[in-house]
């Protein structure tokens, strides 16, 4: 039985990434568990490699790990430090969400190990469609056409009403 | 994506454009409110001109037809499909030129909210068209119960003291109605396998026992809505609470969505019910038409007076249509414009004399023409052409009703269209009552005496109702022409 | 030659002028005629009309170029559905164009005496700017009147027949804001409602009719109607000719609808000559007339109509022997001449309910317009009267009230305005029917018709004929002879040029119209033939003549018994009331015929609305069914599901409502800590088990 | 060679790590994140499936959830700065305004 390489990389990256999240989630500091999701989107993006997604996998690491974590880190620079004085208030909420999350794991993990046939395995580099760039780009402005300009004015409303947002308030007038 | 540049789609959802540019606008900014709303409902109405410019009046059949596959889960058909045919080219074109002249009356009556409500106006023409235009069942409904949301407000914002008690009337009565109408929807669309109104037509086939129970079922949520003796109870007081445009609307475009609904489902869906139905159908409208006549004379409330005028008009409505001959149906079909155009323009002119004065009780006015001769001249014409003269519209609508039901072989009876011509009598005796009460005598308030005669405005907003109002009246023609395919088609059927 | 051709074809296409230049007239004045003096708005406003009787001319003599050949000139289709088919078409033929000549050219003369009557009267009534509104009206009166003679369907003239009926509200209702006496007011007003619903019920009988007709008949057009009668059942066209006639009795006032005709007095003096004596009220005869090919069929018919017509004429004729008011008189007389001529054409004689017609237009217009006069002259007087006294305007004074109408008032103006005397004069010879005024000969020829066909007819249009003799002598003697019994009487002037101008006319009429139609010759009969196909024509009895001469002479003659040879003082009872006693006070307050209307009708049609507008709409419908019964019930439906202990105070579906969503709410509220991620969590909760459901169910 | 319930398995943890994080903590910031952390494994599982099926439909839904969670993040964070401002606390039982 050979090692499996794939495999064993598999699990390196699923290690990172689960191990990223739980430091993202433990850190007292804001600031930590920004950088650690920064390598938790790196570890997806490997996923994302292996899964013969290499245009996604781009997509992560520039928006996400970069453009949207960079965002993150400087509200966090401009908010200051995070102080939490103030005890518990909800003595059940945090052990509840721990169960439950565990739960669903639980059920996930029935649903796909005991109640499902086996779904195959994925082998690098596998077989499939061209998942080119270019391919991508056919796929967006033609079949999802409609969607992608809907995001466009989606992205557009949004950096407007960040600006409307955080725009300083003029004493007396402005809105109601 | 020429989806949103067909014709019928691109009139539909027009307003919503205004919608969008007045959630841009800041909320005090209210005569931006007034002219955004304002200069949507003209390109409305523009569009609704090229739509009529593209229509072929020859045609009897479904035109300009815009559909698209929607839902079709569970095997069920309910398409997007808008179309437009001699019933209802009038109507939508009423819709559209009623609402920038409503838009203008609120000018200076709506201070408070102007972009709500403007916003729920633009909304609401959008929910009419939508009615008038819809050939799918499941799509009907939805506008129909979405014309709704945007009365309700209208009422229960900006209406009078009592405007709670009113919407919340006018709400649950049309509701009401509408539940049973959606599960007769829904029956035709699991048995029959199409919510497409040609669809189910062109199938027909529908037993005589359950045609009667469907029949009745459309006819709750229309006759309420028309409404129909004796389920007019909420009508007087939405009229009374609404504010001015509002009642224009409602007389002028809602309650026809009830006669319209008559017309457009019952009559081809259910040709066998409807013939059961007309004598008893032609009844209830000749009881209409001469309750609310009577019961018009004793009003004190002007507004009300026109409203239970409109029980009484839309009972003509109703006769000529169960008619179910061409003089009947045609006649019906412009009765309906008709009295949109004369109620609109009275509803408007109790309006203005409403900001002056503060109040609708007849008794509080007295000799007007001399104070305001122009504004007493215009509403005699209008309350004449409300009361049949020949020579305006009003007649034509009446004459061609009342001569189609008196031939009319689903009545049967002679006596239905000769008792209903009594209602003539008692049209002229309500209107003139109230003219006299008004306008005529001395001028014997101090608070009469200093009124100011209409603005530019506000002829505005009247010469084009008088000039239908003559049009109509003078040369009916155009009018008959673009409906009498349609109608002649649908009488195949009977 | 060119005109000849034009004779026989072309003039017939000018045939819409009739209706076009009063159109043009009035809406030039409506337009402009604030801004321009009185005088142009008069003239314009005369001259529309005047085109239109030359129009009319031409049309009849293009007419006699082709022997009376009926021309049909269509403008425009009007409507077309199914089987109806209408068209806007002037229908030119020997009555249309007889009806259009009498219209215009009595309206012409009408008009040019309203530039002088009028331009006084606004100025009593103490309004000028009401000047152009009155020629407006009228032209549009005369458009009106001119739809109804021409129009070639039943629908086209029924259109001219409310349009005269609306004029007829608009004018009667001219002084609005006044009463008779210039006092402000509603009875004016009232008046034009009730001569407007009058009229109603009468267009509720045509509006049946011409559904009849067409539901039958088979069409509208009146040539295409009338070939269709034969095929049609007896009891059929004997309905729709009852029906019509409710439409001629309410139109040409006849019982049971003549009630509004005495009030509608309340409109200027021009406006009675014109529409209630001249034209709009003969519209009725006119109809009648035109129908013609349908009563011709139906006996019984005929019959009602004749007896109807003569029980008017002598009823109305008793009313205006008692009445004060000098206009009231002419209405009645009107009525009574009206009944005359609906017993002419109810009997089958169109001739001489036509020439009837006609010569009525000429001598009761003058009639009228000659009282105006002496109205004028009246007011004239009272005005240079109370000059000196206190203000102007006879309005002003509280503590007597003076009414210009009143003949008691009057006596001894035959010096004072010796023009209006004297066409007053020939009108009262030719109404009397003394030879050889225009009224002998045509009223003669009714009788003889009568006297040959309906003896009935014949005896009640004989003693209508007494008393119309009798009623008028003694307004003559009244108003002209004697003693003023009224300061305002002796100071009263003659009018104004412009006033007598065309009374003199109308005089010349009233005395030759004969003429029209002599024994012998029977030219307008003739004319009417071919129209009306061969018409019944009663030779001239000398007999018949002579006897209704000596009845007219020897009621002349009891007048002036009563009246002439002894004077009336100021205070004096009426000279008849001595003689007749209860007979005249019934007379006089005409037989409480209005009082009776309003006890059996009116107020109780007010009754029944306020009981269904309150009773059943309002209590019952609204209040009970909806609130109590619906609304009610809804809300202790809510109120029950919701908590049945509680039983707060609810109203309403509203409040029922309110407080079943309140009641859930408050159930739910302890779930509710404010806090978001509790909310969240309970989100997630959701998840598990929906999840654990699908998985594990 | 990995089987494909591997990479759902992994999915659905991260997902249930994120919404944990959501639930457990109080600074909104981290709350934030966890929510970003959800939706990468929703990512994940939609880009695996795309891979089994061998279609790029589920790719280009990826694509679509990056653009909005970028609009999601841009108006969190000017909402986070905002309450930040009136509030001087991210500590989201801190905005319990809506109890009332």
């Amino acid at each position: 039985m050979a090692v499996d390489f794939e495999l064993i990389m598999f699990f390196i990256l699923a290690g990172v990434g689960i191990g990223t999240a739980a430091g993202m989630l433990l850190s007292r500091s804001a600031v930590y568990s920004a950088l650690f999701l920064v390598l938790n989107f790196g570890a997806v993006a490997g996923f994302y490699l292996f899964l013969n997604a290499p245009f996604i996998a781009m997509a992560q690491i520039t928006v996400y790990a970069g453009a949207i974590m960079v965002l993150f880190l400087f509200v966090i620079m401009l908010l200051g430090a995070e102080k939490l004085t103030p005890p518990e208030v909800l003595p059940w909420q945090r052990p509840l969400a721990v169960v439950l999350a565990g739960i669903l794991i639980l059920e996930a993990a029935y649903l796909l190990f005991l109640r499902t046939p086996g779904l195959g395995e994925i082998q690098m580099p596998g077989f499939g469609p061209d998942t080119s760039p270019a391919a991508i780009g056919a796929i967006l402005f033609g079949k999802y056409l409609l969607p992608f300009e809907i995001t466009s004015v989606l992205l557009l409303t949004a950096m407007v009403g960040a600006i409307v947002l955080v725009r300083p308030r003029k004493q007396g007038g402005g809105q109601e | 994506m020429n989806f949103f540049l067909e014709p019928l789609t691109l009139l539909t959802f027009f307003p919503l454009l205004g919608v969008l540019a007045l959630l841009f606008l800041k909320p005090e900014w209210r005569s931006a409110h007034r002219w955004t709303a304002l200069v949507t409902s003209l390109i409305t109405f523009g569009l609704s001109l090229w739509v009529l410019d593209q229509f072929n009046a020859a045609s009897g059949d479904l035109q300009l037809i815009s559909r698209r596959p929607w839902i079709s889960v569970a095997g069920w058909d309910i398409q997007y499909y808008l179309a437009v045919d001699g019933l209802s080219i009038l109507l939508v074109l009423l819709t559209t030129f009623l609402m920038p002249l409503s838009i203008l009356s609120t000018w200076t009556a709506v201070e408070e909210r102007v972009k709500d409500f403007m916003i729920f106006f633009l909304l609401l023409e959008v929910g009419m068209t939508g009615v008038f235009l819809a050939q799918d069942l499941f799509l009907f409904y939805i506008f129909w119960e979405f014309t709704l949301i945007p009365m309700y407000f209208l009422i229960g914002i900006w209406g009078g003291a009592r405007r709670i008690y009113a919407a919340v009337k006018f709400f649950l009565y049309t509701m009401a109605g509408s539940v049973l109408m959606l599960l007769a929807i829904l029956w035709l669309g699991v048995y029959q396998g199409t919510f497409s109104l040609p669809g189910l037509i062109d199938r027909g086939g529908i037993p005589g026992d359950i045609q009667m129970w469907l029949f009745l079922a459309f006819a709750a949520a229309f006759a309420i809505k028309v409404p129909m003796w004796p389920l007019h109870s909420w009508l007087p007081d939405a009229h009374v609470e609404a504010p001015t445009s509002g009642s224009v609307i409602l007389a002028g475009v809602l309650l026809k969505m009830g006669a319209y609904g008559f017309l457009r489902f019952n009559l081809p869906l259910f040709p066998e019910a409807s013939v059961r139905a007309a004598p008893w159908v032609a009844a209830l409208a000749v009881v209409g038409i001469l309750y609310g006549a009577i019961v018009s004379f004793a009003q004190k409330d002007v507004k009300k007076l026109v409203a239970y005028s409109s029980v009484s008009h839309l009972g003509f409505v109703m006769l000529g249509l169960f008619a179910l001959n061409p003089q009947g149906i045609q006649g019906g079909i412009l009765q309906m414009v008709n009295h949109g155009i004369s109620t609109g323009a009275l509803f408007l002119l109790v309006g203005m004399i409403y900001e002056r004065r503060h109040t609708r009780d007849l008794e509080a006015f007295g000799g007007l023409w001399k104070v305001m001769p122009l504004y007493g001249t215009l509403t005699l014409i209008v309350a004449l052409s409300s009361m049949g003269l020949p020579g305006l519209n009003g007649f034509v609508g009446e004459f061609t009703i009342l001569l189609g039901a008196f031939g009319s072989q689903a009545i049967g009876s002679y006596w239905f269209a000769g008792l209903a011509a009594v209602g003539v009598i008692l049209a002229a005796v309500y209107m003139l009552t109230m003219f006299q009460k008004m306008f005529l005598g001395p001028v014997d308030k101090d608070e009469n005496k200093k009124l100011l005669d209409l603005n530019w405005r506000e002829i505005l907003i009247l010469v084009p109702l008088l000039v239908f109002i003559f049009w109509i009246g003078l040369y009916p023609k155009p009018f008959f022409d673009l409906m009498a395919p349609a109608v002649e088609k649908l009488l195949v059927g009977f | 030659m060119l005109f000849s051709e034009a004779m026989s074809t072309g003039f017939f296409n000018l045939a819409p002028l009739v209706v076009l230049f009063p159109g043009i007239g009035l809406l030039f004045n409506m337009v402009f005629g604030g801004r321009l003096p009185e005088k142009v708005v008069g003239w314009v406003a005369s001259l529309a009309v005047g085109a239109a009787f030359v129009i009319s001319i031409l049309l009849a003599v293009s007419l006699s170029a082709i022997h009376g050949h009926a021309e049909i000139v269509s403008v425009t289709e009007w409507m077309s559905i199914g089987s109806l088919h209408l068209d806007w078409a002037f229908r030119v033929d020997t009555l249309s164009v007889a009806m259009m000549l009498m219209v215009s050219g009595v309206g012409t003369l009408i008009h040019i005496y309203a530039i002088g009557y009028m331009h006084e009267d606004v100025r009593f009534k103490g309004d000028p700017t009401r000047f152009q509104r009155f020629f407006v009206f009228m032209n549009l009166f005369i458009a009106m009147m001119m739809i109804l003679v021409s129009g070639d369907n039943y629908l086209m003239l029924f259109v001219g027949w409310e349009g005269v009926g609306l004029c007829s509200f608009l004018l009667i209702g001219f002084w609005y804001d006044l009463d008779i006496l210039g006092r402000p007011s509603l009875e004016n007003a009232k008046a034009a409602n009730k001569a407007f619903i009058a009229n109603r019920i009468g267009d509720f009988g045509f509006l049946i009719a011409s559904f009849l007709i067409f539901t039958y008949l088979g069409s509208l057009q009146f040539d295409l109607v009338f070939a269709e009668v034969e095929h049609v059942a007896q009891p059929v066209i004997l309905t729709i000719t009852l029906f019509m006639l409710l439409g001629v009795v309410g139109k040409s006032a006849q019982i049971p609808l003549f009630v509004w005709l005495p009030d509608a007095m309340a409109g200027p003096t021009p406006v009675s000559a014109l529409i209630h004596a001249a034209t709009m009220v003969t519209a009725g005869v006119y109809l009648v007339a035109r129908s013609a090919p349908l009563y011709g069929t139906v006996p019984a018919a005929q019959e009602i109509v004749a007896l109807i017509g003569a029980v008017t004429a002598l009823f109305a004729a008793t009313i205006a022997v008692a009445q004060y008011d000098i206009k009231r008189v002419l209405a009645y007389s009107t009525i009574s001449q009206l009944g005359f001529m609906v017993a002419a054409v109810g009997m089958g004689a169109y001739a001489a309910g036509m020439f009837h017609l006609v010569m009525h237009a000429f001598f009761k217009a003058l009639l009228f317009l000659s009282a105006g006069s002496v109205i004028l002259g009246i007011e004239r007087g009272y005005h240079a009267m109370s000059h000196g006294k206190k203000g102007h305007g006879f309005h002003h004074t509280d503590d007597e009230v003076f009414n210009p109408n009143d003949m008691r008032n009057m006596g001894g103006l035959k010096d004072r305005m010796p023009v209006t005397f004297w066409v007053y004069l020939a009108g009262t010879l030719a109404l009397a029917g003394i030879p050889p005024f225009a009224g002998f000969w045509s009223k003669d020829e009714i009788l003889l018709d009568a006297s040959l066909h309906y003896p009935v007819v014949y005896w009640l249009l004989t003693a209508a004929a007494f008393m119309t003799a009798f009623y008028m002598g003694r307004q003559v003697w009244l108003v002209f002879f004697g003693k003023s019994r009224h300061e305002a009487a002796e100071k009263a002037e003659e009018s104004p040029r412009i006033i007598t101008a065309p009374l003199v006319i109308l005089a010349g009429l009233s005395v030759l119209g004969g003429v029209l139609n002599l024994p012998h010759f029977h030219t307008l009969g003739h004319w009417l033939e071919y129209t009306l196909g061969e018409l019944r024509i009663s030779e001239f009895s000398w007999l018949m003549a002579g006897q209704a001469t000596l009845i007219a002479l020897f009621a002349i003659f009891l007048a002036w018994l009563l009246y002439g040879r002894r004077e009336q003082a100021a205070n004096e009872p009426d000279a008849l009331k001595k003689l007749l006693g209860p007979a005249f006070v019934v007379f006089e307050h005409m037989y409480w015929i209005d009082e009776g209307y309003a006890a059996v009708f009116i107020n109780r049609y007010k009754d029944l609305a306020r009981f269904l507008a309150e009773v059943i709409d309002g209590r019952f419908w609204h209040d009970w069914l909806h609130d109590s019964v619906l609304a009610a019930g809804f809300g202790k439906l809510a109120r029950f599901l919701a908590d049945p202990v509680d039983l707060g105070l609810i109203d309403g579906i509203a409040n029922g409502l309110a407080d079943l969503t309140q009641w859930v709410a408050s159930r739910l509220r302890r779930f509710q800590n404010g806090f978001v991620r509790s909310y969240a969590l309970s989100v997630l909760l959701g998840v598990v088990l929906i999840l654990g459901y699908l998985l594990f169910r | 060679m990995v089987p494909i319930e591997y990479y759902l398995i992994l999915s659905v943890v991260l997902f249930a790590m994120g919404a944990a994080g959501v639930l457990a903590r109080r600074n909104a910031l981290i709350i934030f994140m966890s929510i970003e952390l959800m939706l990468n494994a929703a990512n994940l599982a939609f880009v695996t499936f795309a891979r089994q099926y061998g279609q790029l439909d589920g790719q280009v839904f990826v694509f679509f959830v990056i653009a909005a969670a970028a609009a999601e993040v841009a108006v969190g964070l000017a909402l986070i700065v905002m309450i930040f401002r009136s509030k001087h606390s991210i500590d989201v039982d801190q905005m319990s305004s809506l109890r009332e």
